[in-house]
């Protein structure tokens, strides 16, 4: 049986298994926390009666693990169920909740992956080519450094640079500066596009508009993502330029560039793509932050809020999501691993 | 060789094994140089912050945002608490936090890892597929909701974060494992009829060490963000006790004018990271076998 | 090779000439030089085989005649004139451009430097095409042709295999046609056959040999298989230490060296210890048949005695099985169906299920000593260990105990506290055998511990172990794939061949005419120190 | 009075129209002998005071999630309250700048026997946005979604005091209530109470039709609500704006941010700490507002040590609620007096003394109650109000001087009100406050409310709370108002601390006039009466 083909329905196996038991335990870790969707709705106007009457309409009353179950069939049937905040006769399903949030994540996601993915293999393999020599250590350190800061602070500061734009001159902290800084900085400043800070889309917000609200957001993760992603190529190359093919090569009369791209490259594809799904996955699944400083209706803010709010279905469909991306697109990392190494592909 | 060459070449290879950590040192870049002092100066801080701080954790004084003046170095706070203090303090408890965190994350992780490499078969299967499990949530959240459930205090956050933390550990610790599970000295110890206490502690622990070295600084980095983050999410450590993660949020806002006082906590939390980054990095340079040629 | 007429090119000008050179190694954060001032000339045509113990600078001189130094050692003197060209003074791109078209290489394991990403036709026409000698049709074609000179199967076809899809030999006969593609005027061989079988050996030997005849290109053939230099070689210059010691022509280097070192070398083949025959046996193999999980049996229904106090010599080429045999009889691998008994009584099939007294009594000395030291313990940590856990010796009782060990494997104290990484290959073997003697076993199990060593040291071993086996009386299977060894310790022979029993018996019954078959073939191959013997063989099996 | 003066006069007038372009006026001012500069200025200011129709605002809220719904059993924030009740719907009654009651959906309303039946006349020809006519049924049908056992609504215990509604033909709704309340007016104008209208015998609130000033465009709950102009609104000129967005902003920097860069036209709850920084920026005005809101630390009084009143007076004297107000709220509030009523409201009388930071009289009440080196837990988190972990570590600090040691527990920030509020024996809570006081005293302190968040039964509080509520003679009633105030002073288990101020923000584009003070962003109703300046 062709190896692909093999591990795909392996993987795929194992994955539903996993799906179910994240399930389970995302089910049960709502059902731990305090309070519930009525309670929590409610707030500070609660009252027992109005909390029961609540908790009778959306069926909350229920034992947990017969809701578990309910919900289980659902989803068998293909159907995520709908949201608590639903009303008689204003039903609204969990599909129609997440559907814009998700492809608004898949939107920021793909961006900054077009962004970030080309950018760090350029880098790494640059990198690796004229490893130990200034280029080297400059793009390390950056890149150090640039996974060295928290997320929010990214954010904020690139938040801070567009507005400063126009608030600079007058800051405190301009005045503190010697004026010819202050001067070249506010230069520097509007040279800077003025990206907005608010990323606030809907489903009517036009494509081209959509870009340019994301344009933060994006840039935000590319600077959080990049640094591992050419590490690992860097690595990942120079682990294979130690092996006597290369050295082989090299006695070919083989130009340095020849050698890492056709002869070290080719091999070192495994890990590198395993560290591009890992930071894919990230993309989906670890923006919250960013979401929240930059107000973009993301899956992962939607998320935090349903758990607020204990709306369970909600809460269950964005945790499988996750996991799926998350094993699909590791699944992704070990097909193209086997595609790019012959011995897998090309059993004897 | 004969045994003369063979003595001398081992007194060549002693004398250089006194002195490797000297000479490694001396051939480290400046970053490792700039990181290792960094780090020293925060552990040192950490340590005594009782002595250095100005005055105590707690403090309050009247003037809220108090600018940078001889009485405040750094100004006061929204309450009015002295910044550098607050700074000093906060080194202490997130240090600690983060240093107790990983610590416990890598007891998990690379014991339960070695004991899979060992053994593999269905206790490497379980394993490693409740780990597929864990790691297919997002921790973050997941860190959200168990926080909430058990309540912010220290312990909890310590234990929680040192768990799903320990899925990536028990994944390195399980991957080297394997390497050195197969080596013939571990078999020659199954031979003699050893058991895994001995074969893990005594055979395998000691030749995976550089690899869990450098992956725990990196580990201490990410927890470091980490608890920073949730600490931005609202889900931080008991007040009064002052903690860089919370300092930020608390004052956020101000970095919309250009103000730097959200940027300190944040600059130290950054600055830390950095320099263990750039420590580990050297570290792996010099441990790794790969001698880059040119 | 014995002037075979004219080739293309005129024969007899000097082609390469190495003149002073002196090579540096880095190691424990200092250089320290590896090759002291060599001189060597090479004239078109001709093959000059470089032949020494490890350590001798032999490939380090070969890869400087490409004008390359490995990573972490550097050229720090003198010149390499190939046809003329300071190879030392021109630029790095001018070597390129020489390396891969003029001057090519063939290195030790095939395997390793095969670029697993690529197919062999394309690693094969790689240089032709990037030096631009050649468009990749015309290349292409000739690789082909190149293939079916060197006898490889398939050869239209072989060229679109993965390096991971071929055998060994296949591999090292592609990687020739490899360094043929540009035709080139010389050809640096690194013991292109030392990870092959001797069977397997003897073809790419003789097709290597053709090649180089058919276009009478200029070689350097660097090995430290005497045996096989004397076939491949016109010249023949010995080295030690970096240093020349004797350089000479192949027959008269052969038949009367001047040096001593050279006679030591020459000498070793000559160890052999009498046979004694058994009298009771310690050991006994009824049947067994293994397989590893699910794969095709690799031991097949094999029964094998092993006498008390004596040698068996377990002798077959990889993949014949003797490997798996020791994993059996240690218990690492259960067998699917037989019997092991041990000393009398049925020994358990499992490694688990064997109580320590067993296992003390049945002790293990592996091939690769450096696989087999834990590289974080000290030799005392290593000796100690077994001392205590079987023993139960503590304290001064230990110590002196781990003093008569050393003294036995003929080590001095003063290297009880170092680690394996600051001992030679041959300590690091003694050190192994010390652990074995440790438990004091009954039965030492030899898994090919001599093969990874340099000859003078094999030596040394195989005389300590016979010493030994005479003081204390223990048995040991000896699996190994070299003639020579057995001969110098074996009681009794084993041959085995894909996992069955070809014949068994003592040494002078298997040595001596008539063989079966394959062991015929085997013996056959074991090339000879004379120079005709592979021309001779090669005829007799009419190839 | 020159001519040219009075053509002037004239010109102004029709400024606020947009019938006079700048250019016009400008040459009128010249000709009235102004300078080209004064007479801008004088354009200006005159067209910022005269409401302009047209325009499009954003508006950044500080609330909205995922879960908002323009169901009126919900509401929970400012979000849902502004853009659908104060916006979308009306109710029969609402609170003007002043704090007074006015018809609202209601033309009129009267009553009869001692406050107990009130009487709502509709307002002709309102509509809804369907064109319907609003009737009494629909009044009935949507008061009633909000009581009865099977209700969710957060309006329930509002309407707790009504014992009937009848239509008394199609145009007045008559509501008998359990007990005389003379203040019922303000309570129909709470934003849950909104008018649907009825299909079937039931609110449909689903639908979305109601009669407020604007319609939904476009609704995405936790991220944004577009509402366009209601053509036919019944108050007539109302309102400006031909579209409003609301946007969910509940990040503070975020929102900052967002009117600084001028993406947003508007915020609510800006950040206090940087206000300062934010004045500068000459493009933005900040609108403050004193509401009837309050934070208070409500104790038990039903436990240990809280059950005894020396133990409550001590704390009351032991907090310093002057630096509070500077610190946390940086002057952005006013110190309470364990008082909840507000000075704006009604019958508001800031009984004495002003409790203030006292270590002395402090210790002296927990002597008397026997209790030196009290040592009791504070349980807070900022869902309670923002600031409230904050203020909890400088009552902590405070305390300490009096003795008393007050160990802060920071509790989760969400099922805060579940698991902390009316649970824990002392911990943080915030009223939004109500327009009246016999409406707050009802909700928070009678002993029947279940949100009497101190458990304090105090008889005689109670007796009071009832007659004052019937009673009809002003000047009684201040009296039995002003006892009770009193009470919750000095016996009280609400430690109030400050009155909030609502601080918004917005661009100076937006103008507005006098701002109501009963909740957020005018009374939840700036999109009816905002609009946007030419200037």
């Amino acid at each position: 049986m062709n190896p692909v083909a093999r591990t795909v329905l392996q993987r795929l196996g194992l994955g539903l298994v996993t799906l179910f038991i994240v399930s389970i335990i995302i089910f049960s870790a709502i059902a731990m926390l305090p309070g519930d969707f009525a309670k929590a709705t409610l707030g500070q106007s609660a009252t027992p009666e109005t909390v029961a009457a609540f908790q009778r309409e959306i069926g909350i009353d229920r034992p947990p693990v017969e809701r578990y179950f309910v919900w289980v069939a659902q989803m068998l049937h293909g159907d995520f169920g709908s949201s608590f905040a639903s009303r008689t006769g204003y039903r609204r399903t969990v599909a129609e909740i997440i559907a814009p949030r998700l492809y608004n994540t898949m939107f920021l996601a793909a961006v900054t992956a077009l962004i970030a993915v080309p950018l760090a293999l350029g880098l790494g393999i640059l990198a690796a080519l004229y490893r130990n020599g200034w280029f080297d250590r400059l793009v390390n350190v950056a890149t150090l450094t640039t996974i060295s800061f928290p997320e929010f602070f990214v954010a904020y500061m690139l938040a801070y640079l567009v507005i400063s734009r126009d608030t600079f001159i007058g800051s405190d902290f301009a005045q503190t500066l010697p004026h010819w800084l202050t001067v070249s900085l506010n230069w520097a400043l509007n040279a800077v596009p003025k990206f907005p800070t608010l990323s606030n889309v809907n489903d009517q917000t036009p494509f081209w508009e959509h870009l340019w609200k994301v344009a933060l957001p994006a840039i935000t993760l590319t600077l959080v993502i990049v640094a591992h992603m050419m590490r690992m190529t860097r690595a990942a190359i120079i682990n294979m330029l130690a092996s006597p093919y290369i050295d082989m090569a090299r006695l070919k009369g083989m130009s340095p560039m020849v050698i890492v791209l056709r002869h070290a490259l080719p091999n070192a594809w495994a890990p590198i793509v395993t560290v591009v799904a890992f930071n894919l996955a990230y993309l989906i699944v670890g923006v919250v932050v960013v979401e929240v400083v930059f107000v973009y209706p993301g899956i992962g803010q939607l998320m935090v809020d349903a758990v607020k709010s204990r709306d369970v279905p909600v809460v269950q469909a964005c945790a499988l999501i996750f996991a799926a991306t998350y094993i699909l697109l590791n699944l992704l990392a070990d097909i193209i691993s086997i595609a790019t190494n012959p011995r897998l592909l090309h059993p004897r | 060789m004969t045994r003369s060459e063979s003595v001398a070449a081992v007194q060549r290879l002693r004398r250089s094994r006194a002195t490797r950590a000297k000479t490694a040192l001396k051939k480290a870049p400046f970053s490792a140089w700039f990181g290792i002092v960094v780090i020293l100066g925060y552990v040192f801080v950490a340590v005594f912050a009782h002595w250095i701080a100005p005055y105590g954790e707690t403090q309050v004084f009247s003037e809220a945002f108090a600018p940078w003046s001889q009485e405040f170095k750094l100004g006061t706070d929204q309450l009015g608490r002295d910044m550098l203090t607050r700074l000093i303090y906060g080194a202490r408890n997130t240090i600690a936090i983060a240093v107790a965190t990983t610590l416990l994350s890598f007891a998990v992780g690379v014991s339960l890892g070695l004991l899979a490499a060992l053994y593999r078969g269905w206790l490497d299967q379980i394993l490693s597929r409740a780990v597929d499990v864990l790691m297919s949530i997002p921790s973050l959240i997941f860190a959200l909701v168990l926080l909430t459930i058990f309540g912010s205090s220290i312990t909890s956050l310590i234990v929680i974060i040192a768990l799903l933390d320990s899925t990536r550990v028990f994944r390195l610790s399980r991957a080297v494992g394997l390497n050195v599970a197969v080596m013939e000295y571990v078999e020659v110890a199954r031979l003699r009829g050893e058991g895994p206490k001995w074969i893990i502690a005594k055979e395998i622990l000691p030749n995976v060490m550089p690899p869990l070295v450098a992956e725990f600084g990196l580990r201490f980095c990410f927890v470091f963000l980490t608890v920073a983050a949730l600490s931005f999410l609202g889900v931080g450590i008991q007040p009064p006790t002052a903690d860089w993660g919370s300092m930020v949020r608390e004052n956020a806002t101000l970095i919309t004018y250009g103000d730097v006082t959200p940027l300190l906590p944040a600059g130290a939390i950054a600055l830390l990271t950095v320099s263990v980054n750039f420590v580990v990095d050297w570290f792996l340079q010099a441990t790794s076998g790969l001698r880059d040629e040119k | 090779m014995k002037s075979s007429g004219p080739g293309p090119r005129e024969k007899g000008k000097d082609l390469l000439q190495i003149r002073n050179l002196h090579v540096e190694g880095f190691s424990d954060e200092r250089w320290h030089p590896i090759v002291h001032g060599v001189d060597l000339t090479l004239k078109r045509g001709q093959v000059l085989g470089l032949i020494g113990e490890s350590g001798a600078g032999k490939s380090t001189i070969g890869l400087a005649a490409m004008g390359y130094a490995k990573p972490g050692c550097r050229i720090t003197q003198g010149s390499v004139l190939f046809d003329g060209i300071d190879l030392l003074a021109v630029s790095e791109k001018g070597r390129r451009r020489l390396r891969g078209s003029r001057i090519a290489y063939v290195a030790q394991s095939a395997a390793a430097s095969f670029n697993p990403a690529h197919r062999l036709l394309e690693q094969t026409v790689e240089t032709a095409v990037a030096h631009g000698l050649a468009g990749r049709e015309e290349a292409n074609r000739s690789a082909v042709d190149l293939y079916r000179r060197l006898q490889l199967p398939e050869p239209e076809t072989i060229g679109f295999r993965y390096p991971h899809q071929v055998s060994g030999g296949q591999l090292q006969r592609a990687m020739t046609a490899m360094a043929m593609a540009c035709r080139p005027d010389l050809i640096i061989f690194d013991e292109p056959t030392t990870a092959l079988d001797v069977t397997t050996q003897v073809e790419v030997l003789a097709s290597i040999r053709n090649i180089v005849e058919e276009f009478s290109t200029a070689a350097i053939y660097v090995t430290h298989d005497l045996a096989v230099v004397a076939q491949m070689a016109d010249r023949i210059m010995v080295l030690r230490h970096g240093r020349t010691v004797e350089e000479a022509d192949t027959r008269q280097m052969l038949a009367s060296p001047s040096q001593e070192y050279t006679k030591t070398l020459w000498a070793v083949r000559k160890l052999a210890k009498p046979e004694v025959p058994a009298d009771d046996y310690l050991l006994t193999i009824d049947n067994v048949t293994a397989a590893y999980a699910g794969k095709v049996k690799v031991l097949q229904d094999v029964s094998i005695k092993v006498p008390r106090g004596r040698t068996v010599a377990v002798v077959g080429e990889s993949g014949s099985g003797k490997s798996t045999l020791a994993r059996v009889v240690t218990g690492l691998l259960p067998p699917i169906s037989g019997s092991i008994s041990f000393a009398g009584q049925l020994l358990p099939t499992s490694l688990k299920t064997r109580p320590k007294e067993v296992l003390r009594r049945i002790q293990m000395i592996y091939q690769m000593p450096d696989n087999a030291l834990n590289p974080r313990q000290t030799v005392e940590e290593v000796i100690a260990r077994p001392l205590e856990f079987y023993l139960g010796l503590k304290g001064a009782r230990r110590d002196r105990r781990i003093g008569e060990l050393m003294h036995m494997v003929e080590m001095s104290e003063d290297f009880l506290e170092r680690l394996p990484g600051e001992l030679s290959g041959g300590q690091k073997q003694r050190v192994c055998i010390a652990r074995a003697l440790a438990a004091d076993p009954e039965l030492i199990i030899c898994d090919e511990i001599t093969s990874a060593l340099d000859q003078i040291v094999q030596e040394e071993i195989l005389k300590l172990l016979i010493r030994l086996q005479r003081e204390l009386g223990m048995s040991y299977i000896f699996i190994t794939h070299d003639i020579a060894t057995v001969r110098a310790i074996a009681d009794e022979i084993v041959v085995m061949h894909r996992g069955k029993v070809v014949e068994q018996g003592l040494k002078s019954e298997v040595l001596t005419p008539p063989h079966a078959a394959y062991t015929e073939r085997l013996l056959s191959s074991v090339p000879e120190m004379n120079p005709d013997w592979l021309t001779r063989l090669l005829a007799s099996r009419k190839i | 009075m020159s001519e040219s003066e009075y053509k002037l006069g004239i010109a102004q007038s029709l400024i606020g129209g947009g019938k006079v372009s700048r250019r016009d006026f400008i040459h009128l001012g010249l000709a009235a002998g102004l300078t080209v500069a004064a007479a801008d200025r004088l354009f200006v200011s005159t067209a910022r005071a005269e409401p302009m129709q047209g325009g499009f605002a954003k508006l950044g809220m500080a609330h909205g999630a995922t879960t908002d719904s323009i169901d009126p059993a919900g509401y929970p924030d400012t979000f849902t309250q502004t853009a659908f009740s104060g916006s979308l719907s009306n109710s029969l009654t609402e609170v003007d700048a002043k704090g007074n009651v006015q018809p609202d959906l209601a033309e009129s309303f009267e009553t009869s026997d001692g406050a107990q039946t009130w009487a709502f006349k509709l307002r002709k020809g309102a509509t809804f946005h369907n064109g319907k006519t609003v009737t009494a049924d629909d009044v009935v049908t949507s008061l009633q979604y909000h009581m009865g056992k099977d209700t969710k609504s957060a309006a329930k215990s509002l309407l707790d005091s009504v014992a009937d509604i009848k239509a008394d033909g199609p145009e007045t709704v008559v509501f008998t209530l359990k007990s005389g309340n003379a203040d019922f007016p303000y309570i129909m104008s709470d934003y849950h109470l909104v008018i649907m209208p009825a299909k079937d015998g039931k609110a449909d609130w689903a639908s979305g039709v109601r009669t407020g000033a604007f319609v939904v465009e476009n609704f995405q709950p936790g991220v944004s609500a577009k509402l366009k102009r209601n053509p036919n609104y019944f108050k007539n000129g109302k309102p400006y704006l031909d579209e409003v967005e609301f946007i969910a902003i509940t990040d503070l920097a975020a929102r900052m941010a967002a009117l600084s860069t001028g993406e947003v036209d508007y915020i609510g709850r800006a950040d206090l700490k940087t206000l300062g920084m934010l004045k500068r920026n000459p493009k933005v005005e900040i609108v403050e507002v004193t509401g009837y809101g309050h934070y208070t630390l409500p104790m038990n009084v039903t436990m240990a040590p809280f059950d005894n009143p020396d133990v409550r007076m001590a704390l009351k004297w032991a907090i310093n609620r002057q630096e509070i107000v500077d610190k946390i709220f940086l002057g952005h509030a006013t110190v309470a007096n364990d008082n909840p009523i507000a000075p704006a409201i009604k019958f508001a009388k800031d009984p004495q003394p002003q409790h203030s930071f006292d270590p002395e009289k402090a210790k002296h009440y927990l002597k008397k109650a026997g209790m030196e080196n009290l040592k009791v837990d504070l349980s807070v988190a900022d869902a309670a109000f923002a600031g409230a972990v904050d203020a909890a570590s400088l009552i902590r600090e405070t305390a300490a001087q009096c003795g008393i040691d007050v160990n802060v527990v920071r509790e989760a920030e969400d099922a805060y009100w579940d698991n902390v509020w009316l649970k824990k024996p002392w911990c943080a809570s915030y009223w939004s406050g109500r327009a009246t006081a016999d409406w707050m005293f009802t909700q928070a302190f009678a002993a029947d409310s279940s949100w009497n968040e101190s458990f304090w039964k105090n008889p005689h509080f109670n007796e009071l709370l009832v007659q004052a509520r019937a009673e009809t003679d002003e000047a009684k009633r201040a009296a039995m108002y002003a006892e009770m105030q009193q009470l919750t002073h000095d016996d009280g288990g609400s430690i109030v601390l400050v009155f909030n101020n609502f601080v918004s923000a917005q661009s100076k584009k937006l103008a507005h006039g006098d701002v109501a003070p009963n909740w957020e962003n005018d009374g939840l109703k700036m999109a009816e009466r905002w609009w946007i300046a030419t200037a």
